[in-house]
């Protein structure tokens, strides 16, 4: 089993998940995040003082996945959250030792 | 006589801060309703308002819109930057108080106006040809309007047709201009499919609450003095406003299956629109049915929106459009000179011509309103653009236009 | 003479206007306090009300609390829809300003004395059935002990109870019907172990700030003039507030070691809750002990709930029911006719005959109201059901009752 | 004759309500700014003085203030407790109000005085200290200060001084003690390298507006009647916020390329520091003249603080020290007798000798208020410290002085 | 060492620091997340427009332990968060590679 | 490649993000959290009422780097986020199995 995050553009989020679902995706985590990388940040300006702020609201999504699903995932996720300019985001495969369903207590791969 | 009357002197110009607390009102009623990256942006709109039209009422505003008469159209500019207007009463407006008071009292009125049409370009305006586009709307057609209902020679004033405290000038004008501004505006990005919910509920209460708080001010100020009519009219405007606040929850409640606090909030705006042309002249079970109907009427007018496919943001249209034509054709059923010796008869108290003139009075508006207002931002649009950036509009107004950023808790 | 005095009419319009904003203020206090999940419920309560009352009152509610009197009891339906309630002054209750101005005055009593209740079962009471509560409630607790202390020929009023601005009526009437609440619904899951934090200590604040703002209209308008006896209550509600502020921060600091901001808006509205009934009958400094007393007070009495285990959740019988009961019968000790001819001396100012007549009225109020209380909600209990779902509750009353969010922020 | 006019009384006490309700408004203004760990503490500051300065001027503040001259520089104890005074007018102050009337409108100019410093030293005090700089300051600085501008034998009063709702005795005084805070308190941590965003500007906007809202009862209740002086205050009062919200946002749009919706909270508010002193000495142009140059320049004057070193934490020697001493100047340039024939001409309306009068005023104000302030300020810093430790800053004062957290969303 | 990721409901948290308290676990590091699962989301109705929410607020545990400890923390993380019904949520553990504790420098076992 | 994820007091971000900088670090993002840990809580006092809070914000630093940069990274974060004072957090680091730059599809170390 992998884990894939995926740090990506805040209002890509519901078209993501919309093709996720369509490759029967059952579940995911969604965090609010920050990012700092090549994409730069915004002034703001407080009676008269100027702030840079370098860090950009991001979405971070986490699923965990069987390894067959991982490259199809992969690919949709990177084709659907992509605008073409900087600050798409990134995305990362970890690997993964155990997964329990709580409900349940299932584990591996029928526990997803 | 000429002597000021301290009753009346403290009545109106507390009516007035009212009335004046009521921009502010509404910048939180329709900020609290939008998203978060657009709530200052929101307010704005309104706080800067403040600024811009007391600027322009002071120097040609107040003169074309109450100023000497020329041909019923409009005002002469012979009180320009407020000359003549001095503490000694205008006995054609109001006797028994100062002037100035009362040129102060219609300025928060020219005020709110051009503020209630901003619900329906929110999140998308640019800041620049909005101010251009207030400013120009309250000269072409704020004042005129003004004129023709309020103004001694006035028109429709002198056709008969009764508007207690702005029906037609405020609010079936600035509906109908916010129609006008949805479509030459166009969609909010991702209108239909992203969701638009309210960023703060409660501040949108809040807001609607200081609506009505300021709204006393507003309708029984417009009696002019602490007299019996100024009574009549805060109960009426208190009355219809609950009124109308039960009756869209409860609508809602059955068409929906849920009552909402939005709901209330909308409802209670509603009903205080509704009841502003007849606040006067109707009695309390007449506000209360006045009340009850708007309620229903413009939950469902909020609809038509989505029927027709325009995108009026925060509902400028459907309250303040359908609420104010509602209104003031109730006043042309429901008036009774029982209340208001100086008002007239509605059909139920057998007198069918007022509704007449009331729905001329309400077409014209409708039409010269929509117009005009058309014809300023189409040629605001394409000289200096309507809209901001399609990035900027992601990003949200807050960011975009004024570097700035609502919460940070 | 029937003659309208326009300084009185404009002192009691803006009075009812200001009382009107205290409910909202009162939505935002108790907003605060409860977890973000049930912010718009809690809101939703008090804003409902003003629809539901306003209502109520207008078709039958004035009528029976102030109309013609039925052997002391309960005011008959002759003014039922506000029939024969117009513009003339009915001078048993108000010579110089139009009946319908102190008929609204008293509306707006009407409408935040049931909503005071709401913060005993903030959280977990069911939509639909607090609806049907709020409309029982008034019409067979409020009105009749409205009648008893205010209206000519109420018993209580015979019987020489001082109450100036609604110490029985309003505070001690809604912390009796508190507690009953808090006994009949029963505690908040995970009270008592979870933390209940309030979720937005300024909006609470800022609701306090605008109970005190409103409070000026409620007592001083229970003048029901634009006279000495107005400045009077006046002074000694804006002293009382601020004393109670003072001694309830300066309390928990010496108790608990740190002076809190919610200690701080707490106890300005529990010197506001005991200074209501004596206002107009004490003196400055009278006032200045009332709310010294009355902040040190209050915040031990919300401990009772810990002590004897009912879930009171916003402190209604702590601040409401204790503080008013210790206003009412410090109206007894304080009162003096130095301040008030029209009023009496308390046992300080020689008369012990008042502490006991004020005894009597805290006691009749106090039984009445928790019986009858009890009895609607046992009812409805049955009948309707009094509380939300378990899993309603968790997910809370703003998702499970209103389908809405409070803060999308 | 002694008579009370109920208009007078009516619009004395909704004033004196208006007046009150700044200082909540002036919390939220703060609050808003600061960072959200602040957020209580901030509003606390504000809150508490409501209740510390109540008990003050009842006890020794108004008679100190505006008791019987002592030798033109303080009044008496003689009215220690209020005694003395009662309902009927006192006339030299105000002979168509109650005595009280009177002295409650004042109590809320002292209340909302010492409140304005604390944007100073936000972010950092120690709360206990803060307590007792309160108390000193109001009885060393507020109630002489008071007593020369407005008291019965004041020196200042005597010479000619024009202030008509506080310039020198409220804005001058509180921006000028709000430097000498800033000087000894020193920086916040951080200051100058991390960022201070305001936490919450719908916040500080709705405190601006409820400010704005109040200011007319600050100005034109000043007239101590509902006459046409109060008329005439309340335009120049509106018309100069409303100038100096256009012209703060315009200039920082042209300078620094963005219109920003806290240049306009904060223009508006240095419009009504500004026009205070004058607002019924001028006309309405003049009122606009004094808010557009205003505005320019205490948007400039908030650059001091980054020359020259100091922390002011929100602005108030730039907005009030600043505004205020130009509004007092500005009156002796702009007053005339046609608006106000108990004022004096100003400059341009041919007496110089009126400007040289104000810049008196202006400096006796601004030295007497740095130095006693200064020595009060060490001699609290060398005894009960004036600071919170440096992980208390840290942690915020919600937490390290009042154990609570402004939001759990 | 591992480390322990648990999606779970808010109002089981108290319980499970709890919980974890008695094994004698020293830290634990929690966000707010949403998740998107079987368990259906909810409806807001804003001015008759109605919205679908499918994303749910749950609480994202996460633990480094001690391979040891792991057996017995899925165990009690897996007891105290069940509740029998859908979105009861998730546990992965995922494999650590070094630990370091900031203040002292200390890695390995000893920082957890 | 590896992740790093460090657990730091939210004060010392902006310390932190500089000095990374100085490393060349190009990215980064960073997630609001809250820890439980030997650091203790504060006391909450509302209406008289005592509650203990557990929970401490904290800020989690999340960085995907190459193998090499990793020594160093530690190093710079674990001396700038130090402050001797319990709680100064932790900082793990697991392995990491793939990255994908949204923008351009890039992969392995050349996406990060
Ligand atoms: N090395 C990294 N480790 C963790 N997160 C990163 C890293 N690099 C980038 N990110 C995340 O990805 C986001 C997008 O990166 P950015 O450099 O702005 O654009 P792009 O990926 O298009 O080059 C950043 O805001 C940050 O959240
Ligand atoms: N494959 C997955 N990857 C990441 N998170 C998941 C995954 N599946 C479920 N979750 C998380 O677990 C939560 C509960 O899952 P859900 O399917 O609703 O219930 P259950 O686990 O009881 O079947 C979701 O809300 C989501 O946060
Ligand atoms: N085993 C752990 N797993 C996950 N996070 C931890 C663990 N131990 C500590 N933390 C995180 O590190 C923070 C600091 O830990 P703490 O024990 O308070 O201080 P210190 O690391 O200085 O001993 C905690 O607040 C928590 O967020």
């Amino acid at each position: 089993m992998k884990k894939i995050e995926a740090i990506i553009k805040p209002f890509k989020l519901d078209e993501i998940k919309e093709a996720l679902q369509g490759l029967d995706i059952k579940g995911m985590t969604i965090t609010e995040v920050k990012g700092f990388g090549r994409q730069k940040g915004h002034t703001e300006i407080y009676r008269g003082a100027e702030y840079i702020i370098d860090f950009i609201p991001k979405v971070k999504l986490e699923l965990i996945l069987d390894d067959s699903q991982v490259p199809q995932v992969l690919k949709t996720i990177q084709e659907t959250a992509r605008t073409g300019k900087i600050g798409d985001g990134k995305i990362f495969v970890l690997p993964v030792g155990e997964v329990i369903r709580i409900r349940t207590g299932e584990t591996g791969s029928s526990a997803i | 006589m000429n002597a000021i009357n301290t009753g009346d002197t403290a009545f109106i110009l507390i009516a007035s801060a009212l009335v004046m607390f009521m921009t502010p009102g509404l910048a939180l009623f329709y900020g609290g309703m939008v998203r978060s990256k657009n709530v200052l942006g929101t307010i704005m709109h309104s706080f800067i308002i403040l600024g811009l039209v007391t600027i322009e009422w002071v120097l040609w505003g107040y003169s074309n819109a109450f100023g000497p008469d020329l041909g019923g159209v409009i005002g002469s500019l012979d009180w320009f930057g407020l000359s003549g207007v001095g503490i000694a009463p205008f006995k054609d407006y109001a006797g028994t108080i100062p002037h100035q008071a009362f040129m102060i009292f219609q300025m928060m009125f020219a005020i709110i106006t051009p503020a209630l049409i901003t619900g329906t370009f929110a999140e998308r305006i640019k800041f620049s040809t909005f101010v251009v586009f207030t400013l120009l709307w309250c000269t072409l057609v704020y004042n005129p309007v003004a004129h023709w209902v309020w103004g001694i020679g006035g028109w429709l004033r002198d056709l008969g047709a009764l508007d207690f405290a702005g029906g037609t000038v405020v609010h079936i004008n600035s509906g109908i201009a916010a129609l006008a501004a949805a479509l030459v505006i166009g969609k909010r990005k991702g209108y239909g499919h992203e969701p638009f919910h309210p960023h703060n509920l409660p501040m949108t209460i809040m807001g609607a609450a200081i609506l009505w708080f300021g709204w006393f001010g507003f309708n029984a100020g417009s009696a002019l003095g602490a007299n019996g009519l100024a009574v009549s009219a805060f109960v009426t405007t208190h009355i219809a406003a609950a009124a109308a606040t039960f009756s869209w929850v409860f609508t809602e409640w059955m068409y929906r299956g849920k009552p909402t606090t939005l709901g209330a909030a909308s409802g209670a705006v509603a009903g205080l629109v509704a009841i502003t042309p007849a606040a006067g002249f109707v009695g309390p079970l007449s506000a209360l049915m006045i009340g009850l109907a708007a309620g229903v009427l413009c939950y469902f007018a909020i609809f038509l929106k989505h029927k027709l496919g325009y995108d009026d943001a925060l509902d400028v249209v459907g309250v303040h459009g359908v609420g104010g034509t509602f209104g003031a054709l109730a006043t042309g059923l429901f008036a009774s000179k029982l209340i208001n010796e100086a008002g007239n008869n509605g059909l139920f108290f057998g007198n069918p011509v007022q509704l007449g003139i009331q729905a001329i009075a309400v077409g014209v508006t409708l039409v010269y309103s929509f117009v005009v207002t058309l014809i300023i931002l189409k040629v605001l649009d394409w000289t200096m653009g309507l809209r901001v950036e399609h990035e900027d509009e992601q990003a949200g107004l807050d960011l975009s236009q004024h570097s700035e950023v609502g919460y940070n808790l």
